[in-house]
């Protein structure tokens, strides 16, 4: 009913099981990159892994072996190239075979929408005249009942579990937001089973102070996870920048298996947690990539007594 | 301390229909109250949500429409209508849906359109706002209304929205994931449904009440469930806090 | 592209035609009544009105005769009763016949909803076994491609204007709103003009300031009016209180054709604009409706350079 | 001053495409680059939406990505995603979307999918990303690619995002109510589309480069419109907003 705090040790292994239908979303921003990590660490199997932009995080699950199926928009390195994990396992099957169920961004995301909307299915304009329904099975047609027009569908998706990277939760999982906002709360309400990772826990007061601020409720979190710098390479709009060395050097370090290994070895099995992989860092996250602040001013919600 | 009177015992009954932890779709009014007892009682961490948008509301003051400001200030979240409606209601997450109306029939189906011909109407109601959604997506329902002859027809004027439909498995065949309404409470007793012909069946009559009373203001052969209960008094507690602090003025309770 | 700061006189004249279809939204909160005032005042005839629920504003619109249609979700007085000026409408055509098309909150939502984001329709669970298909031939049905079952099915509602009151903008029409958000972004992403009316023209840079909190941008609207209490008797957030004595007190006042007509004379035809009506309160409202500040904490977006 | 390199004529004349108060859906690199040139040049009121979900950006910085901090920082809106694609583009609210491939037919259409086989792929690409939608409902689109001839086959090894087709008016026969790709841009010269025939044909060379060059890196008999024209050279000033002030470290532009 309201979500109780875990280490991500114990999240992960309570609420991710090896076939799991699993969505760690964030558009660029807020990629729960420490809750990947364990997942590797705890060597899941069989994960179907959904986002929009698959990134690093699903390059590096990928390559790790937890996956055996891809459902994505567009998989890239985001202004820098290609994701060579999951290019081995698609072209080489390497470490083992993925299979692909692609969409659009707007297709994935109607599917994430009809399924935290309770309906089987979301329509949208796009697809005419493209090779995508012939390989893909669950993009279809429906015609409107009003102007007879049809108009593609896709089916609703409701992940196992969701896991979401945000700014702060107060210990009942109520969650707030700021930056962009990707899929967030879609992909909350469509999982099953919902996993926030958060830069603070605060109190109760401090969601109710700003209550449209309030991404999801804790009413449909089941673990709340607090791990500064958890999103790392990925960034928390005002605590932390996005590492842009770290995404420009990936093109290199996941150029060949090899050199991708090396770097699981260190950073992910050759760490415990995040705190070890942030103290691994000497300060370097802190020094290089903390923003000047820049508050937001408030608004007056006024006191009705 | 003076005996519950009817519609204090209409709200009491109201509460106990709030299991804890449930996630309730309310209006303000006596359902708000029926909520706040029950939160302040056996259900401390039921939850309220407001289809203006609000979730964990804590409001300072007894609000009038369920748009008040005092509902948003403090509050949890206040999101989109359209949100309420998609993720909580149509998503499956709202367990209780309080309702009212100006007719019921036998099946719990509620009239809130018209008194009359649809088209040229004696008395123009309110019309669906969100009963018809509510009846049909949370898990279960509770109905509260006022018990008068005239508002428990034979027929209803206009369908508003779905309870039991025709009884038996017709509202499962109309395709319902949900219960439906699993309790009316008048100011004259309570009532469930029986589990197979779906019928409305008195429960319970609250204390001083007689069965030729009720019997008086309903427009069908009413059934009766053996043994007939009477409506159980409130604890003194329970009254106190009606009172003293969730209706301190009598706004609702009269 | 971008919004003129105008009168509410201009905008109106300029932007409300006879016969539009208007939706003057809000939800409990935020309703434009000083918009509705010079609807009035301007003599508008012939509109097709639309709002969720119609409240006090559309009550004393349609008395005064601009109307020829309503469509809706719930007629009432919230928490008080009845419209009485609808109902006379309805009931005896005074003081002229309105017709009536009806949907629930969720239908006429799912209306706007198709209408902001170019679909012909929207689907939901809504209506199985009521009468209310029967009364209205846009509730229709459609099937699932993938699961077959069937769903409730509405038209797309595109207002020719909607008319939305909020708490700031600036001289652009980019506009900010928090508390009750009803479905103000929907119906402005729908209508083909919007007439913005807010408590305050602020500028550019508290806009940016917060984008997460910004409802609309500039690009959608086309007038931009500002009239501190416009919404009175409905509120503004941290501005003022709902004034509910007004609206107990309109039970009275709409009770009978005359009185509610002696209002109109008074408080609409009676003022030239909502500075004449908020003036005519002699600091009243001010006094009265005017709540202690509670102001949220604010967030940090960080500088990023 | 030195005069402009061809990857700087590819982006002056990307820019030419813009209008003033043009509302453009733009990813980064080139495009944002060109947009931005726009904007102090000849189209002050162009706006820029990205699919990340932010309008009326004023980066501090030059963004890596389309989610950059940057962009949300001092932004006029940032919104859920699902509105950028809904109540923007499928609402009709963009005119230009730019859009980059890895192989262009004679008709527009592109593949950003796989090269060879779709099961078994000699090189996976990224896939649709926003592109598929874009073609589709943008008001019209600027396609920018390198020309290479591999890059312009006779056939695509996959359709990703319809252009015109199969040409005429086939598009609009598919339901389109949108008008297509306007432009093609590529470091050797600019492309319109015959009106009727929807072909693509090479309407400017850029200065020093020749017709035979062009031909040698296009896998069909390309359409020439006569007169062929070269490439406006842009003005000093525009030189150098690119060099000093747009792209100083000349990260997009080498």
């Amino acid at each position: 009913m309201s979500a109780r705090l875990l280490s991500m040790k114990e999240a992960i292994s309570q609420y991710v099981d090896d076939g799991d239908v699993v969505a760690a979303e964030g558009f660029t921003h807020l990629i729960p990159f420490s809750a990947g990590h364990e997942i590797i660490r705890q060597r899941k199997k069989d994960l179907i892994l959904c986002r929009l932009t698959p990134d690093l995080i699903y390059d590096q699950m990928i390559a790790a072996g937890v996956a055996r199926k891809l459902i994505f928009g567009w998989i890239g390195n985001p202004g820098v190239g290609s994701l060579y994990g999951i290019r081995r396992a698609v072209e080489k099957e390497q470490p083992r075979p993925l299979s692909l169920e692609e969409y659009s961004h707007f297709g994935l995301l109607s599917r994430l929408k009809a399924g935290a909307s309770g309906l089987p299915f979301m329509h949208l304009r796009d697809y005419d005249g493209t090779d995508l329904p012939a390989v893909n099975g669950s993009i279809r047609t429906v015609e409107c009942p009003f102007t007879g027009e049809s108009l593609a569908a896709v089916p609703a998706l409701r992940p196992d579990v969701a896991i979401l990277h945000a700014q702060r939760a107060d210990s009942s999982g109520n969650t707030q937001v700021w930056g962009l906002l990707g899929v967030q709360k879609e992909v909350a309400f469509a999982a099953k089973k919902v996993i926030v990772v958060v830069e603070e826990i605060v109190s109760e007061d401090v969601i109710r102070a700003d209550p449209n601020r309030t991404l999801v409720p804790g009413l449909v979190v089941d673990a709340v996870v607090a791990e500064p710098f958890g999103a790392h390479p990925s960034y928390a709009q005002g605590y932390y920048d996005r590492d842009n060395d770290f995404y420009l050097g990936w093109a290199q370090t996941s150029r060949t298996a090899a050199s991708l290994e090396a770097y699981l070895d260190e950073w992910v099995y050759g760490v415990a947690s995040r705190e070890e992989y942030v103290e691994k860092y000497e300060g370097e996250l802190e020094r290089r990539l903390k923003p000047q602040p820049n508050l937001s001013p408030p608004v007056d919600y006024g006191l009705y007594t | 301390m003076r005996p519950a009177s009817l519609s204090e015992l209409m709200a009491v009954a109201a509460a106990r229909e709030i299991r804890d932890q449930d996630v309730v779709f309310v209006g303000v009014g006596l359902p708000n109250l029926a909520v706040n007892l029950a939160r302040r009682t056996h259900a401390p961490d039921a939850q309220l949500v407001y289809e203006s948008g609000v979730y964990g509301a804590r409001p300072a003051r007894q609000p009038l429409s369920i748009g008040d400001p005092s509902l948003a200030t403090g509050a949890i979240q206040v999101m989109p209508m359209a949100e309420t409606f998609t993720y909580f209601l149509q998503g499956g997450r709202i367990d209780v849906g309080f309702l009212g109306a100006a007719q019921i029939d036998r099946f719990g189906n509620l009239n809130t359109t018209v008194i009359g011909d649809y088209e040229k109407p004696t008395t123009r109601l309110p019309g669906a706002g969100g009963a018809s959604e509510i009846s049909w997506l949370a898990r279960r329902t509770v109905i509260l209304l006022p018990q008068k002859r005239n508002k428990f027809p034979e027929r209803l004027d206009f369908r508003t929205s779905v309870g039991h439909h025709t009884g038996g498995g017709s509202r499962e065949a109309l395709g319902s994931k949900t219960a439906g309404p699993s309790r009316v409470i008048t100011n004259l007793g309570v009532y469930g449904f029986d589990a197979s012909s779906k019928e409305m069946e008195l429960h319970a009559l609250h204390p001083g009440v007689t069965l030729d009373e009720v019997r008086a203001e309903v427009g069908w052969e009413l059934r009766v469930r053996e043994p007939l209960e009477t409506t159980e008094a409130p604890e003194p507690e329970t009254l106190r806090l009606l009172r003293e602090e969730l209706d301190p003025k009598g706004v609702i309770l009269g």
